[in-house]
């Protein structure tokens, strides 16, 4: 399956948007944070995981959603929120933990909710895939169209859910896909100290699921793969185990020394980034040229601007609303 | 298990009404479905899901495999979608597989999201021992579940409140943690407490959370309990007024939302209290209903209030040592007569 | 892998011990149970779940195992803890919840533990697991010797403790046997409506670990491929999944009423009883002649009455020694 | 982090302390291991490993998979084989996905096997919040761990404490759960508090479970609190000193067991009680401490026992709301201040 020019120009754009966004996020996270470092300081507290490196698993799986499909990502959620179409502006003000955010700064970045595109996340390893699951559920029993995607990391297939969640969403013919992101690390422990066998899509035969691999962090590639795992689960022939190679450009969390990385690993990293090579990629096939290239870059800054200026400008929350919205 | 007696009254056990009340909402409510180990064919271990799948097919009555992880998530997931599941862990014992899914996923959502979604979904779980089935079988846990935000903890007492509590729970946008003893559900083979088996209104109804019963009232001591701990403080209370001391009885009903009112003004009016508890004593209910009385008034205290609660130890097979652990009438008695002495 | 005709012996004793045991408890069980049937009444109370028809599994396995390897088992533990060796007239006591018995009357059926030949069981699915696989690490790290082997349910394989156990036994390459005990029912619910895949060995792929399906409830065929597996554990080429095909001849416990069962099952089952069956086979092979089927038969009863006889005549625990032994 | 005085005094953070506590046992007992995540390499998230494994090497400091259900059980194994194994569940957050491991196996089989086997096992984990971490990351579940009979639960304000109570955790034949709170770590990224970097001996020394410290002493009021509680009561204690009131301050140090004798007396001699709890306000510690007194001994008291807990509610991401909810010396003074108006 391939990608339509304009598929492909979305791609680019919104992978960018996802690394525009968080270049401002990784910028502004260490205001007030100098020179002692401390989480609890500056405009953006807390744990900040980020997810450049990885865009190409967000785009190529969201490129075949809409909004009324659901999503449930990670810690490491922004690239996917992006892809998805969550509103910038509220994720940023939430990411702030302003009044305005998507949900008035009770969540922070690891509690993303767009409920208009059906995009949530959380900060427990393998919590998305019940969720996932039981979304595909309701639109069988409603009979209502619509599909589910489960983002996890590598290191959270050893996550008893993971079992739990893939029998039950094979056993029930559930349109659901699960899609992990292999970026090698699942904070300091490689895939190799984790994991009993090297690549994760031999687990859906478990489960009586097809499995794939998509190597090479190739946003083309994961499009491929996830739009035949999504026309199966859009035919009601249930769910795929997709596995794809990325890296995470970056620490574990803001703050990470990475000293667990071997030599180099970083700078191998770097020369693979995988957006100047979508750009490259797509201007050799004539999909962009150089100056529709550089729009879209330039129209991604400015939609990240925008998202971070209204962040910034928003108000706190009174903190006596911390009170409210415990129950519906 | 339904009676029809002369009165044109219907007497339900707890299992019943809890059936009866889901069946009528799944009638007028396409939304709510069923997930859980043994609810379809088997109706539920302790019965409370008999007819269901006979009624409304396996698509909405759904046997799961043994994954709580897996269905409870996937019921937070289908909520947030515009569902109503109702999900059983077939004994609250087993929370421990599953209580990501329950306290940090099912519990949360509606804040975390700022309200953006709701989470309609009931679960369902058996509590309670007095049979012998030993420590992972037999416990309460009431305080684990009503000490965590974000989920209401409802646990009836009898077939009346059983079903308006599950009808409200069941209109209920957030999640509610439904808790029922198995010795009240009127499964004879655990042992039923004849008490929990009372009339019961045909048509639909709600029964509002939040809001505790007077059972029994009386002057000289305020007896709160939950779910078996009533019928034990209501026969304590038989006891206590062969010997002249009138005791008021307090069916809490709910823990989440914790109705104190009621306690407190009973309290102030009889200056003694006791709380009975089949969960374990510390850091849990009977700690924190005698807290909310102090905390808010001392004076009208007689006499150090008094618990009589599982202690703090696994709960043992053999029956001798069962029973010995178990809250109980005369127990009740005794802790009267130390606040008496006080 | 063949059995020695003394192992093939030992194996039929002990099949027969534990299913006179069980007929035993059966019995009693009923005591003070009539007319009205509560579980709380009587001299053994609470849930009971027997083993008959599933004693093939339990002896093909620990006819490898000495009192030194480690064994787990579930909620349905007699055949197993027979084969293994445990004390069958402390156990018998502590079923009656006597102060004689393994653990003074504190764990009854469910919670049987006999240190001394390393044997252990629980009433939550699929929680001896980690155990085992404990117990096999504390081998490896202390350089001892033992195997560790835990058996579960065919319906226990789809609780997320067994996808994490055995990722981690197979990752660490621990010397454990993970035995699955397929009775086709988890209570009410058949295999084929909890499980995605028809036989759980291809599930050991997943962690490449070798699997072996084991058809026809056959004890001789359970005891070649544990034997192999326990072979690979010692030899510290690390774990093996083995799925056993057994029956289980009664209900889930006493008072399963069995509705779900489809008519005939039950009469298919007695009439292919493993018991009957490998008395016939041994004699056909040469292994025993009918009078020393006889004497084991006769042997096996008066094990199980002795143990039997124990239990009813020790004492009842004193009530306020529950609240002792939480702590060691 | 260590910082040579010149009274010779060593001051270590808890996060040291710790580690030194465990590589002192490591040394002397081979039966010590520990399982994790990121242990190893990273040496803890909240630095409480560091430099295990480079001294004792990946065989006894051990990285695992995200599957705390399989290596919590595999501890159980291990201690039960003879091990003394460590284990960290890197935030108290997540005990949701292993709780049965923790509660239903590690807590109750010494009772199931009725003392046949022994549990030496200690499970590190990390609480609290403060730095914006929101819901699935700062919670304590103190009372979530206490409330369940089978566990020793311990809970260090100090790093002098931390070791002592870590060895004695090491040396305990019963499983121990070890909560250590984030802001008092001394890891500098998570804002922490002075005071709770003291001097540590070097040599190896256990403090007994079950005995609170008076870390102050006062006349006018008994703040009870723990971790962190315990250094927002000594700024309050601080504030109130300034206004004349003499408060004394006790340190729970565990809260399995709980020393009710230590709390009592303190209670009598002053007759005004205030608990400091960062774990959810009902059903949990608060409402325990308070029953104890009560149920004891109402007469010495000269006011309603006073709660400053965290509300019921998730705890949320936004530094103005999480510092609205999180307790602090001024609302210990406000509640001194309730008190002194009854
Ligand atoms: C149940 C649970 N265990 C542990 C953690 C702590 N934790 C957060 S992220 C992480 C690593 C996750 O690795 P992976 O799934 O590969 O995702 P990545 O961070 O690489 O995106 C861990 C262990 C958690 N959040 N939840
Ligand atoms: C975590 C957990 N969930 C549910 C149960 C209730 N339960 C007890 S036995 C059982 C069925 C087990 O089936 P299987 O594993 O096949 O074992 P079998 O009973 O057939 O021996 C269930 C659901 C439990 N004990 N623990
Ligand atoms: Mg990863
Ligand atoms: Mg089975």
């Amino acid at each position: 399956m391939a990608p339509t020019i304009a598929q492909k120009r979305w791609m680019y754009r919104h992978m960018l948007i996802s690394r525009r966004f968080e270049e401002a996020i990784e910028r502004i996270y260490f205001e007030g944070k100098t020179p002692a470092f401390n989480m609890a300081n500056g405009p953006i507290p807390g744990e900040m995981h980020l997810s450049n490196g990885q865009e190409p698993c967000a785009v190529g799986v969201c490129a075949h959603l809409d909004a009324g499909d659901v999503v449930t990502s990670t810690h490491r959620p922004h690239h996917v929120a992006v892809a998805k179409g969550v509103d910038l502006k509220r994720m940023a003000a939430e990411i702030f933990g302003k009044a305005a955010g998507l949900s008035g700064g009770r969540g922070g970045h690891m509690h993303i909710f767009d409920p208009a595109v059906n995009f949530s996340c959380s900060g427990i390893i393998a919590q998305g895939m019940g969720p996932a699951v039981g979304a595909a559920l309701s639109r069988k029993l409603q009979g209502k169209p619509g599909v589910a995607v489960a983002f996890l990391g590598e290191g959270a297939v050893n996550q008893g859910a993971f079992h739990e969640t893939l029998n039950l969403a094979a056993l029930w013919q559930l349109p659901v896909v699960f899609v992990v992101e292999d970026n090698a690390w699942g904070i300091s422990v490689s895939k190799r100290q984790s994991t009993a066998v090297p690549r994760n899509d031999v687990r859906a035969a478990a489960y009586g699921m097809p499995g794939t691999y998509v190597p090479g962090n190739d946003p083309l590639a994961v499009f491929a793969a996830a739009g035949e795992a999504i026309e199966r689960a859009r035919g009601g022939a249930g769910p795929t185990l997709i596995e794809i190679e990325t890296y995470r450009l970056a620490g574990h969390f803001m703050g990470d020394a990475e000293g667990y990385r071997p030599a180099g690993e970083k700078d191998a990293l770097f020369a693979r980034d995988p957006i100047p090579a979508l750009r490259r990629r797509l201007i050799e096939d004539g999909s962009l040229d150089e100056a529709e290239a550089d729009a879209i870059e330039a129209a991604a800054q400015a939609t990240v601007d925008e998202a971070i200026a209204f962040a910034r400008a928003a108000d706190y929350p009174a903190p006596e609303t911390a009170l409210e919205r415990v129950f519906a | 298990m339904t009676e029809q007696t002369g009165r044109n009254e219907r007497r339900l056990t707890i299992a019943r009404a809890m059936a009866e009340a889901v069946a009528q909402e799944m009638r007028i409510d396409p939304r709510v479905f069923l997930m859980g180990e043994d609810i379809a064919t088997l109706g539920g271990v302790f019965g409370n899901t008999r007819g269901l799948v006979e009624e409304f097919g396996p698509e909405r009555v759904r046997d799961t495999p043994i994954s709580e992880t897996a269905f409870i998530g996937a019921a937070v997931g289908a909520a947030a979608d515009g569902m109503r599941p109702v999900v059983e862990l077939m004994f609250v014992d087993f929370f421990g597989v599953c209580m990501d899914a329950i306290y940090n996923l099912m519990a949360k959502n509606i804040y975390f999201s700022g309200g953006g979604i709701k989470v309609p979904m009931v679960l369902m779980t058996s509590t309670g021992g007095g049979y012998s089935d030993a420590g992972q079988h037999s416990q309460c846990l009431y305080a684990t579940f009503a000490h965590l935000p974000g989920m209401k903890v409802v646990a009836p007492s009898n077939a009346y409140d059983a079903k308006g509590l599950m009808t409200a729970a069941l209109r209920d946008d957030s999640p509610v943690v439904y808790m029922f003893h198995k010795g009240l559900q009127g499964m004879g083979w655990l042992g039923t407490e004849p008490g929990a088996t009372v009339d019961v209104p045909e048509t639909s109804y709600t029964l509002p959370f939040g809001q505790a019963a007077v059972v029994r009232e009386g002057r000289d001591v305020t007896i709160v309990g939950l779910a078996m701990g009533v019928h034990n403080a209501l026969k304590a209370a038989d006891d206590l007024a062969r010997r002249g001391v009138s005791a008021e009885v307090i069916d809490l009903r709910t823990l989440v939302p914790l109705d104190r009112d009621t306690i407190r003004r009973s309290v102030a009016k009889t200056g003694r209290l006791i709380v009975v508890d089949e969960d374990y004593h510390s850091f849990g209910v009977s700690g924190e209903i005698i807290a909310s009385v102090v905390e808010h008034d001392l004076r009208g205290l007689k006499a150090p209030p008094q618990r009589v609660a599982y202690p703090d130890v696994p709960i043992p097979f053999s029956r001798p040592m069962e029973q010995f652990c178990l809250p109980n009438p005369a127990k009740i008695v005794q802790a009267f007569d130390r606040m008496a002495q006080a």
